[in-house]
């Protein structure tokens, strides 16, 4: 009788130690994924990705790459400039919610950066050469997720592993990439 | 009724102690009231923790640049306190186990106090390598545990044996020691009431001395101290090859695990001898800590001290034999280089003082025993800081020569960590009875009804 | 305890009258015997007739199962993410040997204790009064169960070694 | 990740080229932006970095620099290999220059002094003030100029024409008397240009041309070439004379350690023993006639064998090459020595071949004789407004000379100055001037060579700064007159139309390409002509010994700061904390004396003395140099700023409290070596903040080196680090040394860890590096290149005292054979030291999570992020090349805008981290990239080339592939001189391979005498 709960108990103890290290562990990750302080999802312009890039009737189906222009040739994918947007602007006012765009034209207009929330982000000390990726032929999706679909972006929606190196990793040993650390980690 | 352990028995029959019941009454009357000097140590120890904790939450604010460590001397007093802490701890499973299996009659009265030096001693120990890295905040990554980053920590690398190896010992030592504790707490139960004797019954398990209990507790001790003997020389050993491992000069030595080991013996028993003289005083255990005892302790720090001497010598003579000119300089350097001093204390405390020993009088003047320990004490202390310091700072690219010189928050770690240790000790001899009860009974001689019946039986 | 069966429980001063009173016990075939004492006393357990103590295949078994672990789980994660360190063999057993060691002892120590509390039935923290404080100190007891037919024999055999105390009936039925 | 390993910090500004007024909101946001551009610019693209042109302006000699910029911002500055004069290497100050650009003490506008404070003004008022004042003084405008380049200069002075008024130019180290002596000697009022690469046989009467001169880094390379042992175990000989040991000297084979002053009368008396041997002394026979060699040892205290000797081989060993005395070494006489040098290389033929009247440098060399009128005519109130533009009088000056009281007792004082110093300090009005790496402009460093110089990113934001032609431009048109041009860009353009040579195609594409390539060659640079005639002498000049002021013991050596020049770049933390290449100090100043001086008055090292002279006095720890004559101390100028800015301000002691005013006849250039001083103790002690622990080698197989005889056929016994040596030291019982095929690319990885990610690892490249010890000069330019690379925080003073400098690289100087009493050869031995990248590291297997570990490249990496700081690794690093964040240095010690230097490549280290260096990982991984785009090709040799190598005047290290034998890195290993450090004591097997020093005297065995 008294042997099987104190057996049990040991194992109870065991096991919910380990989860405790783990939890710790990843804890990181979870600060950056859930502590909203770190991605807000208060863009200065509500920008329908799916508007621009999707591909359903009406919808523009944009190539990633037509905005974020040095996804093919530069580590940064690079953020549209506000003259590329005004250049389409110019004549398109905007079918849903022409105000949007009128940000978009008063931005243009006072010659003032928009001031975009950064959504997508590594942590500072791993390289992500986006260039190398495209090169391997991977679609932008498979790390962002089906950005063409959502209207508003943020974090957790795509299968996005942020900060979650094994995400990488996993990847990496999936593809026969390099799992060298030297290659992300210097 | 056999007659096999007469001898055992009688060899060290307490005088003055005349029926098993006069164990409890003399052991348990510690339990009871906080003496005045008691309560004095334990306010000096309480703010020693004070500046412990205090010291190392600034340095963990601050950055570990508030202790004088620098490029080439990384390690310093953290490390050497690390393993002072470690050699503290050995004597007790020594005495404890090494001496169970060997069944030394004198072990019974000290072995309680021992086992419990031991325990706070690693829990000391284990502090120091959280204290000394350089982000506290990533230490629990030298634990083997799945992870999202699919890694897994260095197991060539000494640094993760000792994490085995401290974590084990502390472990099974106390483990070791708590199951040596139930029957004696037991005894404590019954000798008192209300809150106490609610937590006594908690912590004693119920435990009633019934003859099964007995009969499996006296088969696991044994296998405890047999798992634990092996284990002592072990932990002390890989602590060794955190220097023997690499490749600086006056580190990269085969002798230093026996070397070590016998060290931490000779430390660990002097420490001993300090902690149970002021017990003996402060809760007036006399009868049961009697010159025997500390006879015996003697010879096995004299003993010691002539392994870790010889180890001393062995050395420099290989430095000098090998002809290598860096080992040379490195040990020329120990002597008269610029901790010239730092080796001499050690020379002298470790390697002169205990020749005193040698005599009877000495051994049986529980005074100079205490003074000599004290002595012994500081002079492993020093061992440790010669032997990572000096080796570092002259190492093999001349350009790189340091010196390095402890800080103050420093200092205050390494003299807190002894308050640290006292505080919790002091708390065991209040609440746990210092001096193993059941055990001492064992050899004391049994009352007997019928004295004729001794003889056919 | 059968509802017919009647406890007795001794406790002696004395060593000898212990022993004596558990042997006669037996002599008599009674069964339902259990002594108290401070501290080990092998006497008694020889009077009791014990074998060796199944601790030591909890220790055994502990040890061998936290050797293998040791060289297995050092050997596996070396292979799971190999990096070359000091131009080393991935995996180096000379190095894993110490882990190795190191887990056999704490295994066979954890082993060993959890097979004392199954065995020895600890932890027992529900009341009993089937037991005197004096035998965690100077005393030493004897608790003999017997049928109610056999109750006044028992009673007997105990009042020979003269207890300092016999108790006996409800007052000492063991749940 | 959460501690704060922050690379990306200054992303958040991305676009900063057309938004630069975003940036100061971001670094406090808790969010992070990301600001794009409005318009973007065409050439930049995020990510990738941009690379300029332009011109170096850390000293007169104008090396052409190229610029990397990341997201408009300049993160790199790097030699332009098109350029003659760097040849594609930059030496430290030129790296230092960049922290100005950034210097966070920078005026933030112009600034116009009320009632004795100074305040913020528009530069509207601010120009109309200069305007009004220079109406109101009538023409009284002195105008103090620094070096400044063509087009400026013509603008200056057309702006002076205009509004009337005179100017004067001043240069804290000029090489006038050189000058002066060409005049004499040649009739060419130029500084001659030195063929030191060519010369067979070379003396330095004093010239210190490695760190300081003409032109540093185009003589350093020149002088590698030259030194070091060719694959035909040539070897051209250096011979230095001066009586003290500069970083030029410490490269010397033999050191002549003659009296101050005596320069001359030894080299006439080679000259007079080599016309007697039939050298042609032309006009000079009567001179010459003065100095047998009896009269020349008894004035110089050089033994006649020795002149003789020395004379002898000045004409065998040739083609010779004489160098007067250096900026560093002018004492009252100095145009005589010039003037003897130049007809010691006339008599023995050199003129012509290597030393050459045309294509020389056209640095600094104008005579401070005319800053004296200037100062006398300014303490006579006949001046009404004076502007000073690129340089600090008031700090460079002598105290005594009497500028401070001159210059404030001028009605207006005008500073161009873009930071706080001694000069703006008193002005009334300050105007800062652009950085140069904010600025047009052009540069002729030498004949027939010119360089523009563009603004290579937009004006920091934090300063409203303006360059100091467009000033001048806008000042004189609201005074009505009209220089030609409304802004300084389209006066350069015009100026640069004008001289177009037709023949260089249309001006616009000639434009266009100089800006791309940052050069222009003229017709006719750098041809060599026929050898000048000595002309007669034709004013009285004396070659005897100088005079020196006081009755002080010792003789005053002041020279300019291999790393603050004459202290423009002392509020440069990173010069500051550079190792000063000689003493190998940081931070503070020191007093050079000889141990034997020291012993005799009972000074030790570190013992704080007053230097007094009849001019003042300082109080300065003192340095034991057994490179100085024991009758001179040396003091390095740059230290002691008033007011410099938050990191020079109070920091070391200033040489010119204790220099007299004193011109030299006839050059005019001031005197640095004019007076005695006397030393006393004041009882006071301090530590050096040195990283130095030894200079001795201890007979370890360190810096070994091999006698030139013993080239081609090397002999054991004679060469050091070698077996037999081993065996010696390790005396009868010792082991024998491990075989070590260390570095060999088949060496790593070893049987059983071919595995994995390494299964196929000796198949690829394995990276190494081979640095030539006979070429290494010690200049330590790689250290700041590396500094700046991979973003190596400065510690402080106080840290370095404690040990904890964090150079990733290191030169470690060990004295073999110094001796300052007696003419004799010279053994000094530097090393650069860096992480080895061991094959077999022992840093790797002690780290408990693998925080370092070997690539299958062969590099021994270090993951920042996953260290936890035990600092283990470093413990067993036998070369001691690992460094830690004891602090947060990158975030306590960088304040904006310094950390816009970043190097976005690179992690941002943060407390409690350890590192090192990483073979530049980035740049291997940037070229890995490129060629990955480019279909996939394998990286080509010379791809890679790290910051070291990069920016090391003396060609002295090679990176690349050891399994490649094609690559320069192989063919340079392939030598018999490649040995690593205690490789064979301890079989590291290093990636790092050095070729030993080559010596012409005989190497004992264990590496000192």
């Amino acid at each position: 009788m008294k042997k099987h709960w104190l057996i049990g108990g040991l194992a109870g103890a065991l096991t919910l130690s380990g989860l405790a290290f783990v939890r710790a562990q990843d804890a990181q990750v979870a600060a950056n994924a859930d502590d909203p302080q770190a991605y807000p999802s208060g863009q200065p312009i509500a920008f329908p990705h799916n508007q621009h890039a999707g591909s359903e009737p009406g919808q523009n189906n944009m190539d990633c790459m037509f905005c974020h222009f040095s996804a093919e040739r530069s580590v940064d994918a690079g953020i549209p400039s506000v003259s590329l947007c005004a250049g389409c602007h110019q004549v398109i006012p905007g079918r849903n919610n022409p105000e949007e765009v009128q940000k978009v034209m008063q931005y243009w207009n006072d010659r003032e950066p928009i001031p975009w929330v950064r959504i997508y982000k590594i942590s500072d000390h791993a390289h992500f050469p986006h260039m190398r990726h495209i090169a391997a032929g991977f679609e932008c999706q498979e790390c962002h997720g089906e950005v063409q679909t959502v209207e508003v972006i943020n974090q957790r929606d795509p299968v996005w592993g942020g900060d979650n190196m094994g995400w990488c990793v996993d990847c990496h040993r999936r593809e026969e990439a390099s799992t060298d650390c030297s290659v992300c980690h210097y | 009724m056999a007659t096999s352990t007469a001898t055992e028995r009688g060899a060290l029959t307490h005088p003055d102690v005349e029926q098993l019941s006069d164990v409890n009454r003399d052991v348990l009357k510690i339990l009871s009231k906080p003496g005045k000097g008691w309560w004095i140590l334990f306010l000096i120890a309480s703010a020693g923790v004070g500046m412990f904790l205090g010291s190392w939450a600034w340095q963990v604010y601050r950055g570990i640049g508030v202790s004088g460590l620098n490029a080439p001397v990384g390690w310093g007093v953290y490390i050497t306190t690390f393993v002072f802490w470690v050699g503290i701890a050995h004597s007790g499973t020594l005495i404890s186990a090494i001496l169970f299996l060997f069944r030394a009659p004198w072990r019974q009265s000290i072995y309680r106090a021992a086992e419990a030096m031991t325990v706070f001693a690693v829990m000391t120990a284990g502090l120091f390598p959280l204290i000394h890295v350089g982000r506290l905040w990533h230490a629990y990554w030298l634990i083997p545990y799945p992870n999202s980053r699919f890694l897994w920590p260095n197991f060539k690398s000494p640094l993760v044996w000792d994490v085995f190896a401290v974590t084990t010992y502390f472990t099974v030592s106390a483990v070791f020691f708590y199951l040596g504790t139930v029957p004696d707490i037991a005894a404590a139960r019954d000798g008192s009431k209300g809150l106490r004797k609610k937590l006594y019954s908690v912590i004693s398990l119920g435990w009633r001395g019934t003859d099964r209990q007995w009969h499996h507790f006296g088969k696991a001790y044994i296998f405890l101290a047999a798992l634990a003997t092996p284990l002592v020389l072990s932990v002390h050993s890989v602590v060794s090859w955190d220097f023997a491992m690499a490749i600086v000069p006056g580190w990269h030595a085969t002798i230093f695990a026996p070397y070590f080991v016998a060290g931490a013996i000779f430390s660990g028993v002097a420490m001993v001898i300090t902690l149970t003289v002021v017990m003996r005083k402060v809760f007036g255990l006399e009868a049961y800590l009697t010159t025997k005892h500390y006879d015996a302790m003697a010879k096995l720090c004299l003993l010691t001290s002539l392994i870790v001497l010889y180890a001393y010598l062995s050395e420099f003579f290989m430095a000098w034999y090998s002809g290598e000119e860096i080992e040379r300089t490195a040990f020329w350097n120990r002597l008269f280089g610029d901790y010239w001093w730092a080796t001499w204390i050690m020379l002298t405390c470790n390697g002169l003082v205990p020749i005193m020993l040698w005599f009877k009088r000495i051994r049986h003047s529980i005074p100079a025993l205490f003074v000599i320990s004290i002595f012994i004490n500081i002079g492993m202390w020093f061992e440790r800081y010669v032997i990572v310091v000096t080796s570092l700072h002259h190492e093999f690219e001349p350009w790189a020569w340091g010196i390095y010189r402890p800080s103050l928050t420093e200092m205050g770690i390494m003299v807190g960590s002894f308050a640290w240790f006292g505080f919790w000790f002091l708390l065991f001899t209040r609440l746990l009875p210092p001096v193993a009860i059941a055990e001492l009974k064992e050899v004391l001689p049994p009352p007997m009804r019928k004295r004729t019946k001794e003889a056919h039986s | 305890m059968s509802a017919d069966s009647k406890g007795f429980l001794a406790s002696f001063d004395y060593l000898d009258s212990t022993v004596d009173a558990i042997e006669n016990l037996r002599k008599a075939g009674f069964k339902e015997i259990k002594a108290y004492a401070p501290y080990p006393e092998h006497h008694i357990e020889a009077a009791l007739g014990y074998g060796q103590s199944p601790v030591r295949v909890f220790t055994l078994v502990g040890g061998l199962t936290g050797a293998a672990t040791g060289f297995a789980f050092t050997t596996w994660t070396s292979m799971d993410w190999p990096l070359v360190v000091g131009g080393k063999p991935i995996v180096s057993i000379p190095a894993y040997v110490v882990i190795a060691f190191e887990m056999t002892v704490l295994f066979g120590a954890l082993a060993t204790v959890i097979g004392l509390f199954i065995l020895s039935r600890l932890p027992d923290l529900k009341p009993s009064v089937v037991y005197d404080p004096e035998f965690s100190s100077g005393r030493y007891g004897v608790y003999v169960e017997a049928a109610a037919e056999r109750a006044d024999e028992a009673r007997r055999i105990l009042d020979a070694e003269d207890p300092a105390e016999l108790r006996e009936g409800e007052e000492v039925a063991d749940v | 990740m959460t501690d704060g390993i922050k690379r990306r910090d200054f992303l958040k500004v991305v676009g900063a080229g057309s938004a630069g007024a975003t940036l100061t909101g971001c670094s406090t946001e808790q969010v992070e932006r990301l600001i794009p551009y409005v318009v973007p610019p065409e050439d930049i693209t995020p990510g990738v970095a941009t690379w300029y042109t332009t011109v170096c302006d850390g000293c007169s000699a104008q090396c052409g620099m190229w610029v990397r910029t990341r997201e408009g911002r300049v993160v790199k500055l790097e030699g332009n290999p098109e350029h003659p004069v760097s040849g594609g290497a930059l030496c430290s100050r030129g790296h230092a220059s960049l922290q100005h650009l950034y210097n966070p003490d920078r005026y933030t506008g112009p600034m116009i002094r009320e009632d004795g404070e100074l305040r913020p003004a528009t530069w509207e008022e601010a120009e109309d003030l200069l305007a009004q004042e220079i109406q109101s003084a009538g023409g009284n405008v002195l105008f103090i100029g620094g070096h400044m380049g063509p087009s400026m200069n013509r603008l200056v002075s057309d702006f002076l024409g205009a509004v009337g008024g005179n100017r004067v130019q001043y240069e804290a180290i000029s090489d006038a008397p050189l000058r002066a002596a060409a005049q004499m000697a040649f009739g060419h009022d130029v500084l001659p240009r030195y063929d030191i690469e060519h010369a067979g046989f070379l003396m330095s009467f004093g010239d210190d041309f490695i760190e300081s001169g003409a032109s540093p880094v185009a003589y350093q390379r020149q002088y590698a070439r030259m030194a070091s042992a060719d694959d035909h175990g040539a070897k051209g000989k250096f011979v230095f004379v001066g009586p003290r040991l500069s970083l030029t000297g410490q490269n010397a084979d033999e050191w002549i350690p003659i009296r101050p002053g005596g320069e001359a009368a030894l080299a006439l008396g080679m000259a007079n023993v080599i016309a007697a041997g039939g050298g042609n002394a032309g006009p000079y026979a009567s001179v010459l006639a003065a100095y047998d060699v009896g009269t020349a040892a008894q004035m110089s205290g050089v033994s006649e064998s020795t002149i003789r000797d020395l004379a002898d081989r000045f004409v065998s060993e040739g083609p010779g090459l004489a160098l007067g005395p250096g900026v560093g070494g002018h004492h009252r006489n100095a145009t005589g020595a010039h003037l003897a040098a130049l007809i010691l290389n006339a008599v023995a033929g050199s003129v012509g071949r290597t030393v050459h009247l045309e294509g020389g440098p056209r640095s600094a060399s104008a005579p401070y004789a005319d800053m004296e009128a200037a100062i006398g005519a300014m303490a006579d109130e006949q001046v009404g407004v004076v502007m000073v533009h690129g340089t600090n009088p008031a700090y460079s000056l002598p105290t005594v000379s009497g500028f401070n009281d001159a210059f404030t007792s001028v009605g207006f004082k005008v500073s161009f100055s873009s930071a706080p110093d001694e000069t703006s300090a008193m002005a009334d009005l300050i105007l800062p001037d652009r950085h140069f790496l904010e600025s047009w402009g052009d540069s002729m460093p030498m004949d027939g060579v010119m360089a523009l110089r563009q603004p290579v990113m937009q004006a920091v934001p934090y300063f409203d700064s303006k360059q100091a032609g467009d000033v001048l431009l806008s000042v004189a048109a609201r005074n009505g007159a009209n220089l030609g041009a409304a802004t300084f860009y389209d006066f350069l353009r015009a100026q640069h139309q004008a001289s177009h040579e037709p023949a260089m195609g249309d001006f616009e594409s000639a434009w266009r390409r100089t800006l791309k390539t940052g050069v222009a060659m003229h017709a006719g640079a750098m041809e060599t002509g026929a050898a000048a005639a000595l002309r007669p002498l034709d004013s009285a000049i004396t070659f005897d010994a100088p005079s020196f002021d006081g009755d002080g013991d010792f003789v005053l050596l002041v020279h300019p700061s291999p790393r603050f020049g004459a202290g423009e770049l002392s509020n440069s933390p990173w010069m500051l904390e550079l190792p000063d290449p000689v003493s190998k100090i940081t931070w503070h100043s020191w007093l050079e004396m000889h141990p034997h001086a020291a012993e005799a008055r009972g000074i030790r090292e570190g013992d704080i003395v007053t230097v007094a002279s009849d001019q003042g006095s300082v109080d300065v720890p003192v340095w034991l140099y057994p490179g100085i004559r024991e009758d001179a101390v040396a003091l390095a100028m740059g230290g002691g700023h008033t007011d410099f800015g938050r990191w020079a301000t109070g920091n070391g002691v200033n040489a010119m409290d204790l220099l007299p005013a004193v011109t030299e006849q006839p050059s005019g250039a001031m005197v640095t070596v004019a007076t005695t001083v006397t030393v006393s103790p004041t009882g006071e002690r301090r530590r050096l903040a040195t990283p130095e622990g030894s200079d001795d080698q201890h007979d370890r197989p360190i810096a070994p080196a091999v006698a030139l005889a013993d080239l081609g056929h090397e002999d054991e016994s004679h060469e050091e680090g070698g077996h037999g040596e081993l065996q010696e030291l390790q005396g009868g019982g010792g082991f024998l040394p491990v075989p070590a095929e260390g570095g060999a690319p088949e060496a790593f990885p070893l049987e059983g860890a071919r595995y994995g990610e390494y299964a196929t690892a000796h198949e690829g490249p394995r990276w190494a590096m081979a640095i030539d010890l006979d070429k290494c000069t010690g200049c330590s330019a790689c250290v700041t290149a590396c500094q700046a690379e991979n973003n190596v925080p400065w510690v402080g003073e106080e840290q370095v005292l404690m040990g904890r400098e964090m150079h990733w690289m290191r030169i470690e100087r060990y004295y073999e054979h110094v001796d300052a009493t007696e003419a004799s050869h010279l053994d000094v031995r530097f090393l650069p030291m860096l992480c080895q990248h061991c094959g077999n590291a022992p840093c790797e297997p002690v780290c408990p999570v693998f925080a370092t570990y070997h690539t299958p490249e062969g590099v021994n990496a270090q993951v920042y992020n996953r260290c936890v700081g035990t600092r283990y690794c470093a413990n067993n690093c036998p070369y001691k090349v690992r460094v830690f964040n004891w602090y947060r240095y990158t975030d306590e010690n960088v304040p904006e805008p310094m950390n816009w230097q970043w190097n976005p490549d690179v992690t941002v280290r943060t407390n409690g981290v350890m590192e090192k260096c990483s073979f530049c990982m980035q740049r291997i991984r940037e070229a890995e990239n490129q060629a990955a785009l480019e279909e996939g090709r394998p990286v080509r040799d010379g791809e890679i080339v790290p910051a070291c190598e990069q920016s090391c005047p003396a060609e002295a290290i090679v990176f690349g592939n050891v399994r490649d034998p094609e690559s320069r890195v192989s063919q340079v290993v392939a030598n018999e001189r490649t040995y690593r450090v205690l490789d064979e004591l301890i079989n590291t097997q290093p990636a790092v391979n050095y070729l030993k020093k080559v010596t012409f005297h005989e190497v004992q065995s264990g590496g000192h005498e």
